[in-house]
C-alpha cells in the first residue's frame, strides 16, 4: 500500500469514564472512497471527529501526508487540505448561498484582512465560488440566504463549502443525514461526480448501506468502540461476523466481547 | 393478531425536526399486553417515531391514539400522565440524582414508588443495593435497568422503550431480555432494537422502518424465516 | 457618467440626506430667523437662538450614532454582546480631559494629543479586554465587560484627582473648535466624523474582513472549521468598535466641555444597545435611526406635562420608563427593529408570487424562532 | 460530602478555604483587638448573607432556566422599599396605623416585601420570559429592560433622594458587648436568619419533590417532562420564589441599607460576582461565595477606613469577579460543560 494519506495511530477517546473509540488505527489511502460504518454507539462519529480535530484524542495520534496533526487547531487544518463536513446543516444561515462559498475560498486565501476593499472587487473568489456551485447544482440559488434552501440544497451547499477550500480530503460525516430519500441519489451522483473530477479522496461516516455500498472502495466497520472488520464492499458483505454485528447475533463472552461499563 | 383494539395506533404519520423530513409516513399498531418492535438501520426514523408518541417532536400529520384518545397537540408531560412511560435512547437518567431520587422523580400520585417497590427490586435486585449512589456512578448496564425502573414507578399502560441493549454486555442484555419479558403483565411495549436476535427474543410483532416509513410488518415469527425481507432492510449489502 | 447614475440610484438618497445635514442649520436659521453662528456679545459669540439649539441637538445625534454604529459592529456584526461599552466612550474622554486640563501643554496641542491618545488607548483597551477573555462564552464575556465598566465607574466617582463624582469642566479648548464658541464649526466636524465612521463602516462591512465577521456571528464553529482563526478577527472587531466610541466619548467632552464619571456609567452602554435593538441589529442604518429617533424623542418631549387624572406628569421624569416599555415592547414584538423588519418585510414582497416565497417566510420565521 | 455537592471540585474548596482563612487573618492582624476583628466577621457575614438573598436564586434560576436574571438586583431594591414604606408613617402602603406594634409591623414588612417579590417574578415570567425562551440572548437584554423599569417606577413611586431608615424597630437598637465592643443585635439576627435560609433551601432542594425535580431539570428538561411534570409551571414556580427570596433580602436589609434606587445595580453586580464565583448553577458554591464577598468588602471597609483606598470596598466583588473569570473561566465550582 502506498504511503496513507489520512492515517489514525492507535486512537482512544474516553468521555467521563465511557470509552466511546478504543485503540483504533486507520490509513485512508490517497484517492479513495473510504467509509467507516457500524451499528448506533459504535463510536464512528467519535472516530470521524478524532480524524478532523473536533475531538482531541485520549490517546494516539493523527497524521496528514506525513505530519503529525494531532494538535493542530481546527482552523489550520482546512489550511493544509482537509475539508469536513457536519451531520447537522451548519451554514452561515442569513447570508446568502454564495457568500457562504465564498468566505470558504478566502478562508484559504490571503484577503482576508484587506479591511477597506469591498469584497466584490475581488473577482477571483467569486468566480471560484460561482464555479463550485455550479459543480453541485446551486448556480441558481447563489444571491438566496442560505436559510431558504430546502434541505437537499442545504446540504449542497455544504458540500460546496468544502469544495471551495480545495481540500485533497473531505471528510462527510453523514451527508444524507434527514434527507427524504428520493433526493438522496442526487447528492450521492453529485459527490460521486466532484470526486471523479477533483480526485480527492473521501471518509465517509453514514449509515444509508446502499450509499456505502455503491461509492466506497473501502470500508471499515466498527463496533463496540472497536475496529470489527475492514476491507472492500464485496468482502464487508460477505464478512458473517459483520452480519452479526448488523443482525445482532448475542455473543457469549468466549467471542471476544469486552463487556463495557 | 389480537382482535381487540390496539393500546397504541400510530397511523401515517409524518415528522419534520427543523427542516429535516424524518418521518414520511409510518403507521405502528402496539396490542395490549404485547410487545411490538421497531426494527432498521441507523437513521431510519425508529428513535423519531418514539419521540413523536411522546410529543417532544410531534407529527406534522398523520395521527397518533392511545387507548382510543388521540394525543395530538398534547405536551409531552400531558401524554406521560396518561399511562406512557419513555425509557429513551442512551438512558437519560439524572446522573447528579441518587438511584433513590431517581425513581422518586418519576412519582405522579404519592406512593407510587412504595407500591411498585417490589416489583421493581424483583426485576432488577441490583437497584437496591445502588439506592443511595448517584445515577452517574453506576454501570452502563444498571444505569439502562434504573431507566427502565424509573418507567415502572408509575402505572403506566405504555412502555416505549429505545435500544435497551445498545453498548451493553451479553450477561447485561440477558438480565435485561428477561425483565422486559416480565414487564408485559404490567404494560405493552414499544421497542426499538437494533441486535435483531434480541428483538426476535422478545417482540410479538415487529415494524420495520426504512427511510422514514414502515415499509413491512407482521408477526416476528414469520420475519425469523424471511432472509430475503432481513437482507433487504436490515443486513449490511 | 453611467457609474455616477447607478451610484445616484443606490445611495442618492444617503446624498440627499448629507446634503440636508449640510443646510440643516442654515435651514433652522431662515426658518426661525436666527443667526447659525449664535449672537456676538463684545468679541465672544453667544449660543443663543434656535439654529445652534438645533444644532447642538443633531452634535449629539451624531455623536450618540457614532457610539451605536460601534456597539453594533460587535453585536449586531460580530455576534459579541458586550455590557461595558461606556468603558471605551468614558475612557477616552477622561484621557482627553486630563490632557487638556490636568497638563501644561499648550491647549492646541493638549487637543490633538488628547485626540489621538483617547482614541489610541480605547483600541489597545479593547485589545487587552480581547486577548484577556475573549475566549470566555457569551454570557460570561457579557458580565466580565459589565464589572470591568463598573469598576471604571466607581473608581472615577471616587477619585479625588478628577474631582469624584462631579467630574471636571474643561476651561479651554482651541477656539475654532470650541462649541460654545464656533458651534457650527463643531456641528460640521462632528457631522464629517460621523459620516466617515458610517463610510467606513460600510466599507468595512462589504470588505472580506466584514464578511469573516458576519460569518461569525452566524456560526463560529463553522468559521474555524472552514479555515479562519475566528479569534483574531474577534479582536480586530473589538478593537476597532473601542475606538470608534472612543472618538464618540472625545467628540462628548468637547460637545459638553466637561468630564465626568457618568460617561462610564451604564446609561452610556445601556443607550446604544438600545438604539441599535430599535433600528435594528446587523444593519448599517439601524444604529443611527435607534440613535437619532431616541433622542430626538427625548428631547421633543423632555418638557412636556401631561396631565393625567388630578396629577401632571412631567415627561422628563418618566423619560426612564418610556425607554424601558419601549425597550420591552422592541424586544419582545419586533425583534429585528425598525430596519431589520423593513428589510424583511422588503424582501417578502419581493418575494411574493414565487412560489418559494411561503418557503422563505417560512424559513425566516424558523430562523427567527 | 460538601466536596461532592460541590460538583467534587477539591481543588477549589481547598483554594476557597485558603481565601477564607486568609482574608480571616487579614482582618485579625489588622484589628487592634479581638472585639474589632468579631465586628469585621459579623460584618462580613451580615453582607454575605444579603448577598445571598439576592444570588442563590439568581444562581438555580440559571442553572435550570438557562436565564440569569439581571432583574434580580431591581426587585432587591423593590423589597427595601415596599418594607421601608410599610414601616413609615405617610408612605403609599403605610402600616403605622393599622399595626402599632414595632416588631409584629416589621414582621409584616417582610412578608409583604417577600408578596411584592413574588408578585413581580411571577409577572416577570408568565408575561415577559415565557415567549423568550428560545431567544436566550433576548432574554439578558429583556431582563435588564425590566431592571431599568423597575428603578424607575421606583424613583416615580418613592423619589430619587435615598431613604434611609428613622425609625428601627426594637431588635436594631440593641446590642450586646463582647470583648469590649457593641454588636449589634439585628446584625446577629440576620446572620442567623441568613444561616437557617440557607440550610431550609438546601433542605428543600436535597428532600422535597420540588428540589429533586429542580436538580433533575438542570440536567435534562425534556426528561423531566417527560416523566409527566409540567416544567413550565415549574419554571414560573421557581422563579417566582427566586424573585420572593431576593425581595425578602432587600427587606431585611432595608434598616441597615435603607432604601435606594442605587441598590439595584449595585447589588445585581455583586450578585453576579458571587453567582460566576461559585460557579452559575451550583448551589452551595453561591452560598459559599456569597459569604466569600460579603468578607472580603467587609475586611476591605475595615482596612482602608481613613485611608486613601476608599474605593477599594466597592470594587471588591468585581475584581474578584474578574479575577475568577480570568483564572477560571466558568467560576470556581462551575462544571465545565
Amino acid at each position: 500500500m502506498t504511503e496513507p494519506l489520512l492515517e489514525g495511530r492507535q486512537l482512544r477517546k474516553a468521555f467521563g469514564g465511557l470509552v466511546a473509540v478504543d485503540e483504533v488505527s486507520l490509513q485512508i489511502a490517497p484517492g479513495s472512497a473510504h467509509s467507516i460504518i457500524g451499528p448506533n454507539g459504535a463510536g464512528k462519529t467519535t472516530l470521524f471527529n478524532l480524524l478532523s480535530g473536533r475531538y482531541r484524542p485520549t490517546s494516539g495520534t493523527v497524521w496528514f501526508k506525513g505530519r503529525n496533526i494531532t494538535k493542530l487547531p481546527v482552523y489550520q487544518r482546512a489550511h493544509i487540505g482537509m475539508g469536513r463536513s457536519f451531520q447537522i446543516t451548519n451554514l452561515f444561515p442569513q447570508l446568502t448561498v454564495l457568500e457562504n462559498v465564498r468566505l470558504a475560498v478566502q478562508a484559504k486565501g490571503n484577503d482576508s484582512f484587506r479591511l477597506l476593499r469591498r469584497v466584490d472587487t475581488f473577482t477571483a473568489p467569486i468566480e471560484k465560488a460561482l464555479e463550485v456551485l455550479e459543480l453541485v447544482g446551486l448556480r441558481e440559488s447563489a444571491a438566496l440566504p442560505a436559510s431558504v434552501l430546502p434541505h437537499g440544497g442545504k446540504r449542497k451547499l455544504e458540500l460546496a463549502i468544502l469544495l471551495a477550500g480545495d481540500p485533497e480530503i473531505l471528510l462527510l460525516d453523514e451527508p444524507t443525514a434527514g434527507m427524504a430519500s428520493e433526493q438522496v441519489p442526487e447528492l450521492m451522483a453529485t459527490i460521486d461526480r466532484v470526486r471523479r473530477d477533483g480526485g480527492q479522496t473521501i471518509v465517509l461516516v453514514e449509515h444509508n448501506m446502499n450509499v456505502v455500498m455503491s461509492i466506497s472502495d473501502r470500508i471499515t466497520v466498527m463496533h463496540l468502540g472497536r475496529l470489527l472488520a475492514e476491507g472492500t464492499p464485496t468482502e464487508i458483505a460477505g464478512n458473517t461476523l459483520v452480519q452479526d454485528v448488523y443482525l445482532g447475533q448475542l455473543y457469549d463472552l468466549s467471542a471476544g466481547e469486552t463487556p463495557q461499563s | 393478531m389480537n382482535d381487540s383494539a390496539p393500546v397504541l395506533a400510530i397511523e401515517n404519520i409524518h415528522t419534520f425536526i427543523g427542516q429535516f423530513h424524518i418521518l414520511e409516513g409510518a403507521s405502528v399498531a402496539v396490542q395490549q399486553g404485547g410487545i411490538t418492535v421497531l426494527l432498521g438501520r441507523n437513521g431510519a426514523g425508529k428513535t423519531t417515531t418514539l419521540k413523536s408518541v411522546m410529543g417532544i417532536t410531534p407529527p406534522s400529520q398523520g395521527s397518533i391514539h392511545f387507548r382510543g384518545e388521540p394525543l395530538a397537540g398534547k405536551p409531552s408531560n400531558v401524554i406521560a400522565q396518561m399511562g406512557i412511560g419513555y425509557v429513551p435512547e442512551h438512558r437519560a437518567i439524572f446522573r447528579e440524582l441518587t438511584v433513590k431520587e431517581n425513581l422518586q422523580i418519576a412519582e405522579r400520585k404519592r406512593g407510587d414508588l412504595a407500591r411498585r417497590g417490589d416489583l421493581i427490586f424483583d426485576l432488577f435486585p441490583d437497584l437496591k443495593r445502588l439506592y443511595g449512589l448517584p445515577g452517574g456512578n453506576l454501570s452502563g448496564g444498571q444505569q439502562q435497568m434504573l431507566a427502565m425502573a424509573r418507567a415502572l414507578v408509575p402505572e403506566n399502560h405504555l412502555l416505549l422503550i429505545d435500544e435497551p441493549s445498545e453498548g451493553l454486555a451479553p450477561v447485561i442484555i440477558e438480565q435485561l431480555m428477561r425483565a422486559i419479558t416480565r414487564l408485559t403483565d404490567h404494560a405493552s411495549v414499544l421497542l426499538v432494537e437494533q441486535n435483531f436476535r434480541v428483538a426476535s427474543r422478545l417482540a410479538n410483532d415487529y415494524v420495520i422502518v426504512d427511510e422514514g416509513q414502515s415499509v413491512a410488518s407482521g408477526l416476528i415469527a414469520n420475519l425469523v424465516n424471511d432472509d430475503a425481507l432481513i437482507q433487504r432492510y436490515l443486513g449490511v449489502a | 457618467m453611467n457609474s455616477l447614475k447607478s451610484f445616484l440610484k443606490r445611495d442618492g438618497w444617503m446624498l440627499f440626506i448629507f446634503i440636508g445635514l449640510l443646510a440643516f442649520p442654515f435651514i433652522v436659521a431662515t426658518l426661525t430667523g436666527s443667526s447659525p453662528t449664535g449672537v456676538p456679545r463684545g468679541d465672544r459669540m453667544i449660543m443663543r437662538g434656535e439654529s445652534v439649539r438645533w444644532q447642538a441637538v443633531l452634535i449629539e445625534v451624531f455623536i450618540l450614532s457614532l457610539l451605536a454604529m460601534s456597539y453594533n459592529l460587535l453585536f449586531g456584526f460580530t455576534g459579541v454582546v458586550s455590557f461595558g461599552h461606556a468603558l471605551f466612550f468614558g475612557l477616552s474622554g477622561y484621557i482627553f480631559g486630563i490632557l487638556l486640563e490636568y497638563t501644561a501643554l499648550d491647549t492646541g496641542l493638549a487637543t490633538g494629543l488628547g485626540i489621538v491618545l483617547g482614541i489610541a488607548a480605547s483600541g489597545l483597551l479593547g485589545l487587552g479586554i480581547g486577548l484577556a477573555t475573549l475566549r470566555l462564552k457569551g454570557v460570561y464575556f457579557a458580565i466580565f465587560t459589565l464589572a470591568l465598566a463598573e469598576m471604571a465607574y466607581i473608581f472615577f466617582s471616587r477619585l479625588q484627582l478628577t474631582k469624584a463624582e462631579d467630574g471636571f469642566a474643561i476651561g479651554e479648548l482651541p477656539v475654532w473648535l470650541d462649541p460654545t464658541q464656533s458651534r457650527l464649526t463643531f456641528y460640521y466636524i462632528t457631522l464629517a466624523v460621523f459620516v466617515v465612521g458610517f463610510l467606513l463602516l460600510r466599507r468595512l462591512m462589504a470588505s472580506p474582513t466584514g464578511a469573516v465577521f458576519k460569518a461569525i456571528r452566524e456560526n463560529e464553529d463553522r468559521a474555524q472549521s472552514i479555515g479562519f482563526n475566528t479569534l483574531r478577527f474577534k479582536l480586530l472587531s473589538l478593537v476597532i468598535a473601542g475606538m470608534m466610541a472612543g472618538a464618540a466619548g472625545i467628540l462628548q467632552v468637547m460637545l459638553n466641555k466637561k468630564v465626568g464619571p457618568e460617561m462610564l456609567g451604564l446609561t452610556y452602554t445601556i443607550d446604544p444597545l438600545l438604539m441599535t435593538i430599535i433600528g435594528g441589529t446587523g444593519t448599517l442604518l439601524g444604529p443611527v435611526i435607534g440613535a437619532a429617533g431616541l433622542h430626538l424623542l427625548d428631547v421633543g418631549l423632555r418638557d412636556q406635562v401631561i396631565a393625567l387624572g388630578g396629577a401632571s406628569i412631567r415627561i422628563a421624569d418618566v423619560w426612564g420608563l418610556i425607554l424601558g416599555a419601549i425597550f420591552i415592547l422592541v424586544v419582545m414584538v419586533f425583534p429585528y427593529g425598525i430596519v431589520g423588519t423593513y428589510q424583511r418585510w422588503r424582501l417578502k414582497r419581493q418575494h411574493r408570487g414565487d412560489p418559494a416565497s411561503a418557503a422563505t417566510s417560512r424559513a425566516a420565521r424558523r430562523q427567527s424562532g | 460530602m460538601l466536596s461532592k455537592s460541590l460538583g467534587g471540585k477539591r481543588g477549589s474548596l481547598v483554594a476557597i478555604l485558603a481565601i477564607y482563612i486568609g482574608l480571616l487573618l487579614v482582618a485579625y492582624l489588622n484589628s487592634p483587638n479581638l472585639g474589632n476583628f468579631g465586628i469585621t466577621v459579623l460584618s462580613g457575614l451580615f453582607q454575605g448573607m444579603l448577598l445571598f438573598l439576592v444570588a442563590a436564586a439568581m444562581s438555580i434560576v440559571f442553572g435550570l432556566m438557562d436565564v440569569l436574571n439581571l432583574a434580580q438586583g431591581a426587585i432587591f431594591m423593590i423589597g427595601a422599599y415596599v418594607a421601608y414604606d410599610a414601616q413609615h408613617p405617610g408612605g403609599v402602603i403605610d402600616l403605622t396605623a393599622v399595626v402599632p406594634n414595632n416588631d409584629v409591623r416589621f414582621i409584616v414588612a417582610l412578608a409583604l416585601g417577600f408578596g411584592a417579590g413574588a408578585l413581580l417574578g411571577f409577572i416577570l415570567e408568565r408575561v415577559f420570559l415565557r415567549p423568550l425562551y428560545v431567544r436566550p440572548i433576548f432574554q439578558l437584554v429583556l431582563t435588564f429592560g425590566v431592571s431599568l423599569i423597575l428603578i424607575e417606577l421606583a424613583q416615580i413611586v418613592w423619589g430619587t433622594t435615598p431613604n434611609s431608615w428613622v425609625e428601627m424597630f426594637g431588635v436594631r437598637e440593641n446590642f450586646f458587648v463582647l470583648f469590649g465592643q457593641r454588636f449589634s443585635t439585628y446584625r446577629l439576627f440576620v446572620v442567623g436568619f441568613g444561616f437557617v435560609l440557607i440550610i431550609v433551601i438546601g433542605l428543600l432542594l436535597k428532600r422535597t419533590r420540588l428540589g429533586i425535580i429542580i436538580r433533575a431539570g438542570v440536567e435534562d428538561r425534556e426528561m423531566v417532562q417527560s416523566l409527566g411534570i409540567n416544567v413550565k409551571a415549574v419554571f414560573t414556580l421557581v422563579f417566582t420564589l427566586g424573585c420572593a427570596v431576593a425581595a425578602l433580602g432587600g427587606a431585611v436589609a432595608a434598616p441597615f441599607l435603607g432604601a435606594a434606587p442605587s441598590l439595584a445595580n449595585t447589588y445585581l453586580l455583586t450578585a453576579i460576582a458571587a453567582v460566576v464565583l461559585g460557579g452559575m448553577g451550583s448551589y452551595y458554591g453561591t452560598a459559599i461565595a456569597s459569604l466569600l464577598v460579603g468578607l472580603a468588602v467587609a475586611v476591605a471597609q475595615d482596612a482602608t477606613i481613613g485611608t486613601s483606598l476608599g474605593v477599594l470596598p466597592s470594587i471588591t466583588p468585581l475584581l474578584l469577579l474578574i479575577l475568577v473569570l480570568l483564572v477560571r473561566p466558568s467560576g470556581l465550582f462551575g462544571s465545565s460543560r
